[in-house]
């Protein structure tokens, strides 16, 4: 009688293992992984190491090195409208389709560093940071962005640091702007603290800073 | 499955690993299902909140450790013990009635008597409906589902519980031996 | 009989071993890349100024605005009611719980939206949830909340409600004093606001 | 990720009373067939002549871990969305001793109880009963009782978590302690003299 239930229990607990087993070796590996952790994420978002600056840049196209693989992530419609010589377009729908994700992990082994670009900086910015996390580790990103780069190239042989294309530096200076001081009043502050108010030099953005409101 | 007497019948009990085995299977589909453990004080605890709240809702109202579920009302899975346990009392029957041991008795010990055995299973109820409001679940909510989910609690409710009872079973050896 | 039992113990440690030495997946609280991949592609991260603005007035206790620029940058100004968590002490374990809470949403901004991005996607990665950025940041904010442009006589009609919604902003941040907001503005006023409101004009450049 | 089902939105909140009426009679089938309606053998495990109490708990309790461990590697059901107790440990001690105590005096457990009752074991009901009485007595003296109620709050945190060790591992272990103990019960069991019941 008690043989009876263990015979039971055995072909049961047989079946349970065995699903496992078979679902064990059925599973799908996941496409995408994480390969660096937050802290490394962090202190590579950190850096300015992979941030391709538009100086950089700009020594790149001029000297027509093959080490360096720009990927515009727009629309193709923006591509064809303007691009840099010798950016693949990838739209940010496919970049991480399978074919085009392989393709990146490619040229990351193959020692090529991919340089990202959106219309600005903030559209490759998200995917960038992906990029690296899943483990490309030679994913750069271009200050700025395209725009900006565009502006800066007729003034090739210019050295004078340019420095609009980083939109998180602060173009007014929100103190005084809130308390609505004079005009006078504010450029007697920039003198103070000057590195809180690095104006961007388009005129449309300035007078209203100095408009107080 | 011969039966050769009713006697017989009325203990033929499951292998204890293929019943665990079984009951194993039982909280796994309710987990998966409800992504919650079994339970049984919970239910009792829902009954009582909704008695005293039709009985008297201000009291609920006042009281501290009512309100606290009568707000949690509102989330669908709050009757699902009592549920629960109804379902419990269904399947326990058909179990007992397949098995035949569906019978109004008292069982005891041949050393005590019927009343002792009553008085001492009410204040097995009470220590249990304390104990289980302290421990936030009794045997089977927090000790068996909270060990399956793999929680603190669970371990510290399941060895809590084992440790006491067997500290305290030479008192009362004479009730069950 | 002994032999069964050998047997079912057996199955149990193999299964136990499978589990203890099957290569530990990504932890489990992360989100998968791919749905990660998802978010990135569709814009709903983003909250507009207007947004923001409309339930900082509303006073809006559902959402936590989180400036995630440096503290000198965040005395100096921030959005009303805003806390400062600088990115380079993210993962600090206070400003984990600080995030990764069920009872609110959480708005990451900076002056642009390039570090308030870089925060949702480290936030994002590790499963917090009900997680938005500031579109354009402070600089945006002062754009058109602080400084709201006027749109052209030939703007539809909800451009100048929105127009209406942000000079009210405006003064509700406290924005520009009357005198020298009139000064500059003044000539605009009589040409191109539309006289739906009286208010409007009184009010100045905000 | 399909499960839980219910939390996922899988199956209609709607479902939630019916799963638990299914759910609960096969808890209720099985712990009656496995012999947990009779507080004597119950109690055995407590005084040696039968650790059925004792199989049935670890052989459900290392099966469903198991079982929840390894589809959630399988991505079959997402572990964060199953509902951890949180830990009180001032509270879950002196709660547990309490339990303890009344498991035996009262010979039964709430699940238990409910399982006697339904085929007719009169001190199952009493114990029911009591356990009623029990819960609003606590319910009555809370305001007293809340220090030690919320006291040693650990959190809804994991047992592997509070060890250091990874989830497998600590399965093992307690896949080796329970079939350590299965094998003692069973030599202890043989050597105590059989109680009639």
């Amino acid at each position: 009688m008690k043989d009876n239930w263990l015979n039971k229990l055995m072909i049961a607990a047989g079946l349970f293992a065995l699903i496992i087993i078979i679902g064990l070796v059925t599973m799908r590996k996941p496409a995408f992984r994480y390969k660096l952790t937050e802290k490394e994420t962090l202190a590579a978002v950190l850096s300015a190491d992979d941030q391709l600056s538009i100086d950089k840049a700009k020594e790149i196209l001029q000297s027509k090195t093959s080490e360096y693989q720009f990927v515009d992530i727009r629309t193709p419609y923006e591509f064809i409208k303007g691009h840099i010589d010798g950016a693949l377009n990838i739209p940010l729908s496919n970049l991480f389709s399978e074919e085009n994700y392989d393709f990146l992990k490619q040229s990351g082994k193959e020692n090529k560093t991919l340089v990202l670009y959106g219309m600005d900086q903030s559209q490759a910015n998200a995917p960038w940071m992906l990029l690296k996390q899943l483990g490309i580790k030679k994913a750069r990103i271009l200050q700025g962005g395209y725009a900006f780069l565009m502006a800066a190239i007729p003034a090739l042989p210019d050295t004078m640091p340019f420095k609009g294309y980083d939109s998180e530096i602060a173009r007014y200076n929100y103190v005084e702007l809130v308390k609505g001081l004079s005009k006078a009043d504010q450029v007697s502050s920039q003198k103070a603290a000057p590195q809180k108010l690095i104006t961007k030099p388009k005129p449309k953005s300035n007078s209203p800073a100095a408009g107080g409101c | 499955m011969n039966t050769s007497s009713t006697e017989d019948r009325g203990k033929r009990y499951l292998n204890p690993y293929f019943g665990g085995f079984l009951l194993g299977l039982v909280l796994l589909a309710t987990m998966f299902v409800t992504g919650r453990g079994l339970g049984a004080s919970g239910a009792v605890k829902s009954t009582v909140v909704q008695a005293v709240n039709t009985i008297s809702p201000a009291h609920v109202e006042k009281s501290k450790y009512y309100s606290q579920f009568i707000s949690d009302d509102i989330h669908p899975m709050s009757n699902w013990l009592v549920f629960e346990i109804l379902g419990v009392l269904a399947g326990a029957f058909v179990s007992g009635a397949l098995a035949g041991r569906l019978k109004f008795k008292v069982e005891h010990s041949p050393k005590i008597t019927s009343r002792t055995r009553l008085i001492m299973a009410s204040l097995g109820g009470l220590m249990f409906g304390i104990g289980s409001q302290f421990g936030r679940g009794c045997t089977s909510g927090a000790a068996l589902s909270g060990m399956a989910s793999m929680a603190t609690s669970g371990f510290i409710a399941m060895m809590a519980i084992f440790g006491s009872a067997y500290m305290f079973a030479y008192l009362f050896r004479k009730f069950w031996i | 009989m002994n032999k069964k039992y050998v047997f079912l113990a057996g199955l149990l440690i193999l299964l136990g071993i499978g589990l203890a030495v099957l290569p530990s997946r990504q932890h489990p609280k992360e989100t998968d890349p791919a749905q990660l991949i998802n978010e990135i592609k569709d814009q709903t991260r983003f909250l507009s100024t207007d947004e923001i603005a409309r339930k900082i007035i509303e006073k809006d206790p559902s959402y936590m605005y989180v400036d995630v620029r440096e503290p000198a940058e965040f005395n100096s100004f921030t959005l009303p009611g805003a806390v400062n968590v600088p990115l380079s002490q993210l993962l600090d374990s206070a400003n984990m719980i600080l995030l990764n809470q069920k009872v609110k949403s959480v708005v990451f901004f900076s002056n642009g939206d390039i570090t308030a991005e870089k925060a949702w996607l480290l936030c994002r990665r590790m499963g917090f949830n009900h997680l938005y950025i500031m579109q354009g940041g402070l600089n945006y904010w002062i754009e058109t909340i602080m400084n709201p442009p006027v749109p052209p006589a030939t703007a539809p009609s909800q451009d100048f409600d929105t127009y209406e919604f942000r000079k009210g902003a405006c003064a509700y941040f406290g924005g520009g004093s009357a005198a020298t907001s009139v000064e500059t503005k003044s000539p605009q006023q009589k040409v191109v606001v539309k006289p739906k409101k009286n208010s409007a004009p009184a009010a100045g450049g905000c | 990720m399909i499960g839980p089902l219910i939390p996922q939105g899988i199956i209609g909140a709607e479902w939630s009373n019916v799963s638990g009426l299914v759910l609960g009679m096969g808890f209720g089938y099985v712990l009656e067939s496995s012999g947990f309606s009779s507080s004597r053998k119950l109690a055995g495990v407590f005084y040696g002549y039968d650790f059925v109490v004792l199989k049935v708990f670890f052989t459900a309790a290392i099966t469903a871990m198991v079982g929840l461990l390894y589809f959630s590697y399988l991505s079959w059901i997402d572990f964060n969305m199953i509902y951890i107790n949180p830990a009180f440990l001032t509270s879950a001690i002196i709660g547990g001793i309490i339990m303890g105590l009344g498991f035996i005096m009262g010979g039964f457990c709430p699940g238990t109880s409910f399982c006697g009752a339904a085929i007719g074991k009169i001190d199952a009901m009493i114990f029911t009963l009591g356990m009623f009485v029990g819960i609003i007595l606590f319910s009555e003296a809370f305001p007293l009782l809340e220090k030690i109620y919320y006291g040693g709050p650990m959190g809804n945190s994991l047992v592997n978590e509070v060890l250091g060790i990874s989830q497998g591992l600590f399965a093992l272990i307690l896949i080796v302690v329970a079939i350590g103990a299965f094998i003692v019960a069973t030599i202890v069991e043989k050597r105590v003299k059989k109680v009639d019941y």
